[in-house]
């Protein structure tokens, strides 16, 4: 892999050339929380940020998006408006880089989703470092480094960001800024090892994933699960938040006086009662704590099965969005009947 | 010969309310004002509330007039409190009167008024063939519903506007934004005065009138300020807002379900023409030349010149919300937080000008914060008794005496005033504190 | 992550779009039982019209513009080209729509979509088909299969009960099955309030006594409300059947039919690819299965 | 449906959610020329109070033997009755204080001409008529009422909003007052549909829309107690729009 090392007190001038890659959107702040936004100035990027409400995901796979246009002379036309509009993403953690890795296994295999590649085939990643907070549990999930999925990722050695070059677009970026960019050193390497290492000292949560689908197969009776019903709101914080949550709805808008419409997809959440509902009325998670059973479950058991890895990144998202506490690291560690000085 | 002239169901106006009059021979015998709409007894429902939640539920007496309500009640509480809100928030505050004050004028002239000087049903009706009159009176009100919903987060209803300041201020671009549609606003305000030049006169009810309205330290503000003004062919007179059971004695009468409102025990008249009366002196020569154009007199003893009063309005306002805007982008928004608010016992009024006229909210607080008391007097309620005497002159004024003709006068008497039904109904006797 | 220029880019969300739903006309309607129809339904395009196919048990999504789309099953046999049946339920948005749906309308379709009958297990070994309900839509696709390929299965057998006579889908043709000798056709209907029905009356796993069946070269495929497999199940088993020899054909939520929308998801399993059929063991080792 | 005949009706209410349909500015006229709107008091006064509709619209909620009865006579003549407003779907704010003597209030506030009256409790639409479609909101936002008309139009009920505020606030990634500022905001247990309007300006739900349906009242009303706030207050504010009257209720009768 390429590898260079890029000048910080250089980063505004280097985000500078690459606008020309396309808009530049990166972690702003707003009253102490973080979300990508289309910068107005380099001055509002907040690359110390710890996360964003929202992960990357809403570039790919947003909110609400229009898959089809129909109109009674030309049935249904794909809706190809936002798909090709170019995106600098300066600044995406690991684990959010993991997360895209995992959508990828999804809208990337079998029927291959069109929407999601064409804009992963647009949208530029500039990777950051970070510093673990108390949420964070990524390197439990082997999501704290990135070794693709990225086109740039820089980083820290101090004065410099060591820069890695992920694919062609990464190199064409480092090419168009030319000399800010020097080679790495020894000492460099020497100062990125000790730096890589003192990173893993800081996790303050720990969970072992390891057998982990055993241990969900043998506590499915289990009453925690009772336990977590009781308490869950079916709010779906959760689930928007999270960088590897991909459910969604698909829904028919019909203009008024007309019969042309949208057929638009929207996000959805397995923690809503309507989720798994069929006609009849028949609903396959009636209660609230098979549904909230059924999340950690796919996350951390079905996606194995799947794609050979749990579908959580240990980002900490639904740790901090949950409004009654529910925390997935407390939680594992409970099913796996071992306590963590760190988990409440 | 007795004979009686019944409205059964007043259309194009907010709310159920009827007419009665009663003729004996030529002389009215009887006139009654009659609503019916449901009680939902707010007042009630607010008692050992928290301070923070009367704004919302009160808002809820009327749509059309729901930030007049909003705000009159968080004024109040401040009031009681004893919290004085920043000259930024006041004049966001006046700037959501504007908006209200726009679009409920725009709707009430536009659907409910014109289509009644032309012989239409409703706009609906008129826009076959009066499309861009129709449109004129869309783009107006859709002015004043989007300066609502910039500052008060919602077009009817507003969310935005809470204790002490407000949740969050509106952008830069939104501020932008408005201005740019607030000078399209002032051509089509040109627009209207000509289309209203127009329309056929209606002179036929004429008699001395007492107004009351609000007066404000500066000209023409709905929110700041709140001096009562009493004004009749004897002169004037100033009130202070703790002191309106002074200003109004409200009397219940079997008939309705709004009680009647007087002063010294007459009749007075509140809402635009009576605001105009009162503050002639200090309009911009834009509103001068409205009036002119109108040949609207001041004060005036005809009701139906309320609709031209309130086609003035639509010109001040509109003038007056740009002024503000322009104001807001030049000095700048400062990121106030909202004042927090530590409740005690105690009593707070507040006076202000809802579109409809004068808006009277009152409250009596425990130490908690709770409510003990509440009393409101809405505009609509104050006037019943005032459209009643009108109602009884314009019947006895006429001549033809024919009696379909007759129904249409009183109707288009009672639209002029634009009452408000829903209002009406939630008047408060303010009960003792415990 | 590779570079890819922007007309393929187009090209793959305009011409290789899973979710592209194909202009279809409704070529016949066919009123069954109440709040039942059989729709016959033809491609507008004549290249799609005559180049799709299918296997039995597949399902399509089918779309009602401005209303929405549904799974349906295909109950029509691959060996009979050219148009598809679907036998419909009218039970909510789309059904209503599509009930309303008259001759020559336009409808869309994609697909078809799910595994289908895993038809190299079942050649050449006998076929037992139970169905109750609404459950002989898919399973009256691979019956047609199985008679139009008469040579390369054994015994066919299909069992299938209604509530009265007049709920029994497909009617006339399976009754006009009951008398052949290249197959089993037994019917039976829960009660007969018309009085007019010749055949059994009873419950569905009461047909299994008419019946004899070698297990070991059988595979059972079975299909209808939760009911049915509560019962026809514990006796497929009881008879011997081994997990993997009985099939089933379930239903869930589903908005993509293509593994991506997360609704129909059980366990670690979507019904829409790796289902809808399923063997006995994956519902008993899949949570909430059935 | 071709040009249905329409009526658009008050009973007891603010007329916001009539207000909301003449807001419609930009597509009135659209409305107008889909719609063939025969009775409408509040716009018109040329009304046809007897004719068949197919479509009635109705807003308010019952106050008195005067709304039943034209509440009545509305779906009689009506092929679909469709609910708009938090009033007509739940009662609204006047169905607040459920509990309280009625008759007594009106004498507080009449004196002795209040007892001929003709008042009764706040009612919701369905629990007097079938309503075929409830469009909540206080009052009901513009876009859901004519994304509702538009799926009439075209033969289909809407898919009625299951998802609670919650989740659109977090769509448009406004920060949760819940954990971070410790407000009563009621979004898990409000029918969302309003794009979270209140949390986006930093105020919490006040669940103008009602509630979801499963809404986990024990739930918030335990973490409402863990931040603070006492069960009266909870249950008072859980009552203000009625959706949630009846379980408000419990809550406040298991503390006495
Ligand atoms: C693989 C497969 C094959 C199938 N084959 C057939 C077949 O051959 N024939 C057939 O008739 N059916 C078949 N079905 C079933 C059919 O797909 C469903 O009946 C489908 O829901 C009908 O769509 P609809 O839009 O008409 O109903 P919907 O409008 O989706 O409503 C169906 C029911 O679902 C519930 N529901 C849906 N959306 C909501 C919501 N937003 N909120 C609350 N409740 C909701 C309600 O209870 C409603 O009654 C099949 C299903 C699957 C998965
Ligand atoms: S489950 Fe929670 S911690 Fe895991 S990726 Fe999703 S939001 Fe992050
Ligand atoms: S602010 Fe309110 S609506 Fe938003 S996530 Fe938090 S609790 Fe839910
Ligand atoms: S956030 Fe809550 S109170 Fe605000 S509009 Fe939505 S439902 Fe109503």
């Amino acid at each position: 892999m390429k590898i260079l090392k890029l000048e910080k007190g250089k980063l505004d001038l280097f985000a500078s050339v690459v606008q020309q890659f396309g808009e530049v959107h990166a972690p702003t702040e707003h009253e102490g929380k973080f979300s990508f936004k289309r910068l107005n100035s380099w001055s509002e990027a907040r690359l110390d940020y710890n996360r964003t409400v929202l992960p990357p995901r809403k570039y790919f796979l947003p909110p609400r998006e229009t898959l089809f246009k129909y109109r009674e002379a030309t049935g249904y036309v794909p809706a190809t408006e936002d798909l090709e509009k170019r995106v600098v993403l300066f600044g995406v953690h690991a684990c959010d880089i993991h997360a895209l890795n995992i959508l990828d296994e999804v809208f990337g295999k079998g029927y291959l989703d069109p929407y999601y590649l064409t804009r992963r085939k647009n949208i530029t990643i500039i990777g950051i470092d970070c510093t673990p907070d108390e949420h964070c549990f990524c390197r439990s999930m082997r999501a704290d480094f990135a070794e693709t999925g990225f086109d740039l990722f820089l980083k820290d050695i101090g004065d410099h960001y060591l820069t890695f070059v992920g694919t062609a677009r990464g190199d064409d970026m480092v090419i168009a800024t030319g000399p800010l960019f020097s080679e790495v050193t020894h000492s460099d390497i020497v100062e990125y090892k000790r730096r890589s290492s003192q990173k893993c000292d800081t996790f303050k949560l720990d969970l072992e994933i390891r057998d982990l689908p055993e241990i969900f197969e043998l506590e499915y009776q289990a009453d925690i699960w009772e336990e977590l019903g009781e308490k869950c709101l079916s709010c779906g914080n959760c689930s928007m938040v999270c960088p590897t949550c991909y459910c969604y709805d698909v829904a028919d808008e019909v203009k008024l006086g007309s019969h042309d419409g949208d057929r638009v997809r929207l996000w959805d959440s397995c923690l809503f009662a309507t989720h798994a509902l069929v006609a009849g009325g028949e609903n396959f998670r009636k209660t609230r704590s098979s549904r909230i059973k059924f999340r950690f479950y796919h996350k951390q058991r079905g996606f194995v099965a799947e794609y050979g890895r749990p579908s959580c990144v240990g980002c900490g998202r639904c740790i901090e969005a949950c409004p009654v506490g529910i925390n997935i690291v407390g939680v594992i560690n409970r099913l796996r009947g071992v306590e963590h000085a760190s988990t409440d | 010969m007795k004979r009686k002239i019944v409205v059964d169901h007043l259309c194009r106006v907010e709310g159920h309310g009827g007419i009665t009059v009663e003729l004996d021979g030529d002389v009215v015998s009887d006139v009654q004002f009659q609503v019916f709409e449901g009680l939902r007894l707010v007042e009630g429902l607010v008692r050992g509330r928290r301070y923070e939640d009367v704004s919302q539920i009160v808002s809820r007496i009327c749509a059309i007039c729901s930030v007049a309500h909003a705000l009159t009640s968080l004024k109040a509480t401040e009031e009681a409190s004893g919290i004085e809100s920043s000259p930024q928030t006041v004049r966001l505050r006046d700037l959501m009167y504007r908006g209200e004050n726009i679009e409920s004028h725009a709707l009430h002239l536009f659907f409910l008024a014109i289509p009644d000087y032309l012989d239409y049903a409703g706009a609906a009706e008129m826009a076959a063939d009066h499309r861009e009159a129709v449109a004129l009176g869309l783009r107006l009100k859709q002015l004043g519903n989007a300066i609502q919903e910039t500052i008060g987060g919602r077009a009817v209803h507003p969310v935005n506007a809470i204790l002490g300041g407000f949740g969050k201020l509106p952008s830069f671009d939104q501020l932008i934004s408005l201005q740019r549609r607030l000078r399209q606003g002032m051509v089509d305000c040109e627009a209207a005065v000509d289309l209203f030049t127009t329309l056929p006169s209606t002179e036929y009810c004429q008699i001395d009138t007492t107004y009351a309205a609000k007066r404000s330290p500066d000209p023409y503000g709905y929110y700041p300020g709140d001096e009562i003004v009493v004004r009749s062919n004897e002169g004037s007179e100033v009130y202070d807002p703790g002191d309106y059971r002074a200003v109004i004695r409200e009397e219940t009468v079997p008939y309705s379900h709004a009680k009647l409102s007087l002063h010294k025990d007459k009749p007075f008249m509140v809402g635009a023409l009576a605001r105009l009366a009162i503050d002639h002196d200090r309009l911009s020569s834009r509103a001068r030349h409205a009036v002119r154009m109108l040949g609207l007199p001041l004060p005036s003893g005809n009701p139906m010149d309320n609709n031209k009063a309130q086609m003035v309005e639509l010109v001040i306002d509109v003038e007056h919300a740009l002024l503000t805007v322009e104001q807001l982008i030049d000095e700048g928004l400062q990121q106030e937080k909202p004042i927090a608010i530590h409740p005690r016992a105690d009593t707070g009024t507040a006076v202000t000008e809802a579109p409809r006229g004068l808006l009277i909210h009152s409250y009596t607080y425990d130490s908690d914060g709770r409510v003990v008391a509440a009393d409101v007097v809405t505009p609509t309620a104050m006037n019943a008794a005032s459209m009643e005497n009108h109602f009884r002159h314009a019947v006895e004024q006429s001549v033809e005496k024919d009696l379909p003709e007759l129904k249409r006068k009183l109707e288009m008497i009672a639209r002029a005033y634009d009452p408000c039904i829903s209002c009406s109904v939630h008047l408060v006797r303010k009960r003792h504190a415990i | 992550m590779h570079q890819q220029t922007e007309t393929t880019l187009h090209r793959s969300v305009v011409r290789e779009n899973p979710y592209q739903p194909h202009m279809a006309r409704i070529v016949r309607v066919y009123n069954m039982v109440a709040d039942n129809y059989l729709f016959t339904l033809r491609f507008v395009d004549e290249q799609i019209a005559g180049t799709f196919t299918h296997r039995p048990g597949q399902f399509i999504m089918l779309s009602l513009p401005g209303t929405g789309e549904a799974p349906i099953s295909i109950s029509s046999s691959p060996s009979r080209p050219g148009v598809l049946e679907l036998c419909v339920r009218r039970v909510g948005r789309v059904t209503n729509a599509l009930y309303r749906c008259r001759t020559n309308d336009l409808v869309a379709i994609r697909g078809p979509y799910g595994n289908g009958f895993p038809m190299e297990e079942l050649m050449g070994k006998n076929v037992l088909l139970v169905a109750g309900g609404l459950g002989i839509a898919p399973l009256r696709s691979l019956l047609w299969y199985a008679i139009d390929n008469r040579g390369r299965f054994e015994n066919i057998t299909v069992m299938y009960g209604a509530r009265t006579p007049q709920d029994m889908l497909f009617r006339d043709e399976l009754v006009s099955l009951v008398g052949r000798t290249d197959l089993t056709c037994l019917l039976t209907v829960d009660e007969d309030p018309g009085g007019d029905w010749k055949g059994h009356i009873g419950l569905l796993p009461q047909l299994f006594d008419y019946l004899a069946i070698r297990p070991e070269r059988t595979c059972a495929a079975v299909c209808g409300p939760p009911v049915v497999y509560r019962f026809i199940l514990k006796r497929l088993l009881d008879l011997g059947f081994t997990k993997d020899r009985i099939l089933m054909s379930l239903e869930r939520r589903m908005r993509c039919g293509v593994g991506k929308c997360g609704h129909c998801s059980v366990g670690y399993k979507y019904t829409c690819i790796h289902g809808p059929i399923f063997t006995y063991w994956d519902a008993i080792n899949l949570p909430e299965m059935i | 449906m071709s040009r249905p005949n329409v009526g658009i009706f008050g009973l007891t209410g603010c007329a916001g959610d009539q207000l909301v349909i003449l807001n419609c500015e930009d597509r009135f006229l659209h409305i107008i020329a889909a719609l063939n709107i025969r009775d409408f008091a509040m716009a018109s006064s040329d009304n046809d109070s007897a004719c068949d509709l197919d479509l009635a619209i109705v807003e308010g909620a019952v106050l008195s033997r005067r709304d039943e009865e034209q509440l009545e006579r509305i779906r009689a003549r009506s092929r679909i009755l469709v609910a708009i407003g938090t009033c007509a779907v739940w009662g609204g704010i006047a169905a607040m204080d459920g509990d309280t003597d009625r008759s007594q209030l009106v004498r507080d506030i009449y004196g002795e001409c209040g007892e001929q009256f003709d008042t009764t409790p706040a009612r919701a639409l369905h629990e007097i008529v079938g309503v075929d479609l409830n469009i909540s909101g206080c009052p009901i936002e513009e876009e859901e009422f004519l994304s509702g008309i538009s799926n009439l139009l075209n033969g289909d009920l809407p898919i009625a909003p299951t998802t609670p505020v919650c989740a659109e606030c977090k769509m448009r990634e406004y920060n949760c007052l819940l954990t971070e500022r410790v407000d009563m905001c009621l979004g898990p247990l409000t029918l969302g549909g309003c794009n979270a309007r209140c949390p986006g300006l930093s105020i919490g739900c006040v669940g103008c829309r009602g509630p979801v349906d499963d809404a986990n009242l024990e739930s918030v009303t335990a973490l409402f107690m863990e931040n603070g706030f006492g069960r009266e207050d909870i249950a008072r504010k859980l009552r203000t729009f009625a959706g949630l009257r009846v379980v408000a209720h419990t809550l406040s009768e298991d503390e006495s």
